[in-house]
């Protein structure tokens, strides 16, 4: 899992500056949030059921914009980003979403194999690479049946794989181990400290007190829309 | 992704890594791939647009086939009608009807078009009369008009209105016939006919757009998780519309195909029904008042050619529609 | 659920109930109800489902219109002509002309039903005789045969054929003509009419009520989920196909009402078209081939009928699809 | 929130007797389970991810059938309960699912209200019992939103929310804590333990050590289809 890096020499992936957000004419979700995602970082991002972490993650992911401030993602200003360009940016992002999103009429091999297909790629070419992410996330004799049937950890962890299928060059996980039992937990942010270490950043959004005391990394932690950063 | 490391037992009594929880008997290999497009081919909205595309297509088919019959029986009778004209001949007192007979071919013979002239003989004109005289005429008794039919060349169109004007002036008591009230009467019906048939058509056409257009509407909503997780796994819009695309022109031509074939399959009947009841009286009568309903192959060709039509109508359509809400999606701030 | 007791602050950095979290603004209180029924009134499979029956229902309603308005002008035209039935008495040498009308008209009197007996005078049988015998005709010249008009009282059917045999009998030379050809013609022609747009009627019927299960089938496959929450939280069968039986009665009544209006619509706007169009020549051709645009009242009252009937038909349709499937969904083995 | 016993006398509210699970032609998921839930107790289900806690859950909610074995609901005979009497046991179960299962065309209040609307009550009658539920679980002022814009523990709050409101003989939770933080985790157990004070059986699936340590309880531990219990 050889991970290039950013060839175009930018120092930070993902940079919010004052960034605020505010639902319809809601209260203000997220305030004044200003900080820096560097290449090849690992954070944990955490906060109360409702902080706004979900949101967070979205303004990085481009699918919101923020109603003020500034959200850079590799280097481009968010708003300046024409459609045209999306595509390429969000190939660059792996995300496991906290509702997993899988496709329910696709096989789970099919799921995990999809970032590869829309990218144009042959499936003799990546067959192989699937089935291994497969099998190393314990899905391996799931990898025929459709999403419906899988059990809730299973489901997620189909998503995990999805996300890093890629490599890509920033991996974004919503609570990416509230469906597993502790020992799977664990054996997945294993997986994320590889990730990282073969150079991708990795920003994982949970609530899991003992998963964060697993490891020392970074946690920016969000609270009344506020954030606080501990390095 | 090379070390499959075991995870450290935990000190719970829950713990097992599911990897390899379950003791599971060896099974068949099952296939990897579900066979499905990436937009699911058998969603809701689906099976209902088959429906309406399939019931358009008929309908336009039958329209168009019911035009192309009235149009062939139209031309068919018109061309009958149209074929002869007739030139009356009223005896005068002082009128030597022979020299009249014989004045009147040669003007009309004169005339490019006109392929033949007869004069009708005593006995044929007797048969047109005996409605009214009864049989068994002597119609040199009888001031009766003597009848000249004017045969006409495939599709020539002399000049009646001269013909008319020098058959008044050099033959006296004569009156062309060229039975235009009947043609155009008839040339009346038939385009009232092929033009509600249009219209008719044309509707069902912009009813088919239109179905198309809600249709396809609904399902990229109803399809909005899977564009959401396309775009979030990098697919460009290009791939997606092309997805939604394929998917629609399929659903297009498995609707068109079935309606056009339904179509197809009851004019053939109905040709078949008709040919083997043409001989009872009424279907003589049905026959006479609205030709036969045996379609031309030129109805089927055209049916044919709607089905593809609707087929390239829908994808078409769906395409415009669904890359407008693809590129919505695309932008950044949606 | 008093105690509104507040978990203890916990011990990391991370915690504090969401409930207290966010300091909001005071805003305006907003409702707490969606406005939605149980089964979501917006999905894709009810735009569809409304197109169809809209469709369907505007072709159904044409049609109907269409054989109201055939039945009528055949109604009409069959009315005008089987009102009066003809004799014609051929004259025979030694025939006293005179005498056998009287005798003639006597005959047909006594039958019931015959409410006049006219014979045409001179100038009138003349004015038939026209186009073959020029005009200026002197009748008592000519060996040419005298009409009697017979008028028959509204709706009365004489037994014409002992009156025939009657005047065969006592009136040499006379035939009587009761423009059976004619009446056939008509009668065959509506029937035939009539015939095809009731199938075509039934037809649409079908391809409605098909549809409808087929939209139903599947608007519970895209509510599955509403139906399964129902389930758990302890909605019995009833409660449930009720929900989606107000769903599709509503469904149904929205696209049948879109369709007939449509359909009444243009009627109205062929009807006005007509009628100022008639005054021209080909109005005149057209009206006096298909009878006027003008669809009379209870062509419309049907069209209402046939509104009622699809909606009708769209629930029941779908109530019995839904109850059948929720039975299955209810039963314990699924 | 006063509970009434069983009135027809049954001890056992929920009794396995030997039963078994397959999927299709799949390996058995579950196997040779015996166990009852009694009146008034109060359980943790746990196992590791796909062992087959949402199963068990959906046998007890007689959403599925055993391949093998007896189930009986409240003294009656699983197979043997004809479709009419569904609705009438459902009414006396509350659930609580993994993936929440909340009606995205109805407001939270109105999903939450859903079981008291179904069983023909008049909005009147529960309107303020519903309004103080949605508060005590902390989504006093997200009640008019629609489940698609709420966060992950939020949705998860309404559908424990959705489970209470008519106070069931049985609540089924599966993973109940899996999206929201440990302090409202831990209030959430504590509603649950209440519940069960007031006469309620509780079962809960979940995957939470830390939970579970916070309440003394008996332990259903599923492990590779089997069953061990902890009492
Ligand atoms: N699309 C939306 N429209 C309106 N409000 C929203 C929307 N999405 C989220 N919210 C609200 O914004 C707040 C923050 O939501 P978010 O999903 O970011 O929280 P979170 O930190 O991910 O919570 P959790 O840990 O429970 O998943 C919540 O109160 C939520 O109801
Ligand atoms: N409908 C189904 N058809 C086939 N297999 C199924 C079905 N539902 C579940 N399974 C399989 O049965 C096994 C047990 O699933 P179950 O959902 O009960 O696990 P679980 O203990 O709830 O796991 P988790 O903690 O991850 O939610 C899993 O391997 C799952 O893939
Ligand atoms: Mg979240
Ligand atoms: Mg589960």
């Amino acid at each position: 899992m050889r991970k290039f890096l950013d060839e175009t020499g930018i120092a930070l992936l993902i940079s919010f500056e004052n960034v605020g957000l505010r639902y319809g004419i809601g209260p203000e979700v997220l305030s004044d949030l200003s900080f820096q995602v560097a290449p090849n970082s690992f954070q944990f991002l955490t906060g109360p059921s409702g902080a706004g972490k979900t949101s967070l993650l979205r303004l990085m992911l481009l699918s919101l914009s923020p109603t003020r401030g500034l959200v850079k993602v590799f280097g481009k200003e968010a708003s300046t980003i024409r459609p045209e360009q999306m595509p390429i940016i969000r190939r660059k992002i792996g995300v496991v979403f906290q509702d997993f999103r899988l496709l329910d009429h696709l096989t789970t091999y099919e799921n995990v194999a999809l970032p590869l297909q829309v990218r144009g790629k042959m499936e003799q070419d990546y067959r192989q690479d699937v089935r291994d992410l497969l099998d190393w996330v314990g899905l391996g004799d799931r990898m025929h049946v459709h999403p419906p049937v899988l059990s809730g950890g299973e489901k997620q962890r189909a998503a995990i794989a999805r996300a890093l299928i890629d490599q890509p060059d920033v991996l974004l996980a919503d609570e990416p181990t509230g469906n597993v039992d502790p020992p799977l937990a664990r054996r997945i942010l294993r997986l994320f400290i590889e990730l990282h270490r073969s150079g991708t950043s990795v920003v994982i959004a949970t609530h899991d007190l003992s998963l964060m005391d697993q490891y020392d990394a970074r946690r920016l932690v969000l609270n009344s829309g506020r954030l606080q950063i501990y390095d | 992704m090379t070390d499959k490391e075991k995870p450290s037992k935990s000190a719970t009594k829950t713990a097992t890594p599911a990897a390899k929880a379950p003791v599971k008997p060896k099974r068949q290999p099952k296939p990897l791939r579900s066979g499905q497009s990436i937009v699911p081919r058998e969603s809701v909205a689906s099976t209902a647009l088959i429906f309406v595309i399939g019931i358009m297509t008929f309908l336009a088919c039958l329209t168009l086939g019911a035009v192309s019959m009235v149009n062939t029986s139209a031309a068919k009778w018109q061309n009958d009608i149209s074929r002869e004209v007739t030139i009356q001949i009223r005896p005068f007192d002082d009128l030597e009807m022979t020299k009249a007979i014989r004045d009147a071919s040669n003007i009309a013979l004169q005339f490019s078009g006109v392929s033949k002239v007869t004069a009708l003989n005593d006995a044929e004109t007797a048969r047109l009369l005996e409605p009214w005289l009864g049989a068994g005429l002597q119609l040199d008794e009888l001031p009766v008009p003597r009848l000249l039919r004017v045969t006409l060349a495939d599709g020539a169109k002399p000049d009646f209105v001269k013909m008319r004007e020098q058959l008044e002036a050099q033959v006296p008591g004569s009156t062309l016939d060229d039975h235009r009230t009947w043609v155009d009467r008839l040339t009346t019906m038939a385009l009232t006919m092929v033009g509600i048939g249009s219209t008719v058509f044309l509707l069902m056409m912009a009813a088919t757009v239109t179905t198309v257009i809600f249709a396809t509407r609904g399902a990229m909503a109803g399809n909005k998780d899977v564009v959401d997780v396309l775009h979030f796994v990098g697919a460009d819009s290009k791939f997606i519309s092309g997805q939604f695309q394929k998917h629609f022109l399929i659903l297009g031509l498995k609707g068109a195909a079935c309606g056009a074939l339904g179509a197809i399959i009851l004019f053939v009947i109905l040709g078949i029904w008709s040919s083997s009841s043409l001989a009872t009286p009424e279907g003589d009568q049905i026959s006479a008042l609205f030709g036969t309903f045996s379609l031309s192959w030129s109805g089927y060709f055209w049916m044919i050619i709607v089905l593809i039509m609707v087929a390239i109508l829908t994808a078409v359509t769906s395409s415009i529609t669904v890359r407008r809400q693809v590129n919505n999606l695309q932008n950044y701030r949606k």
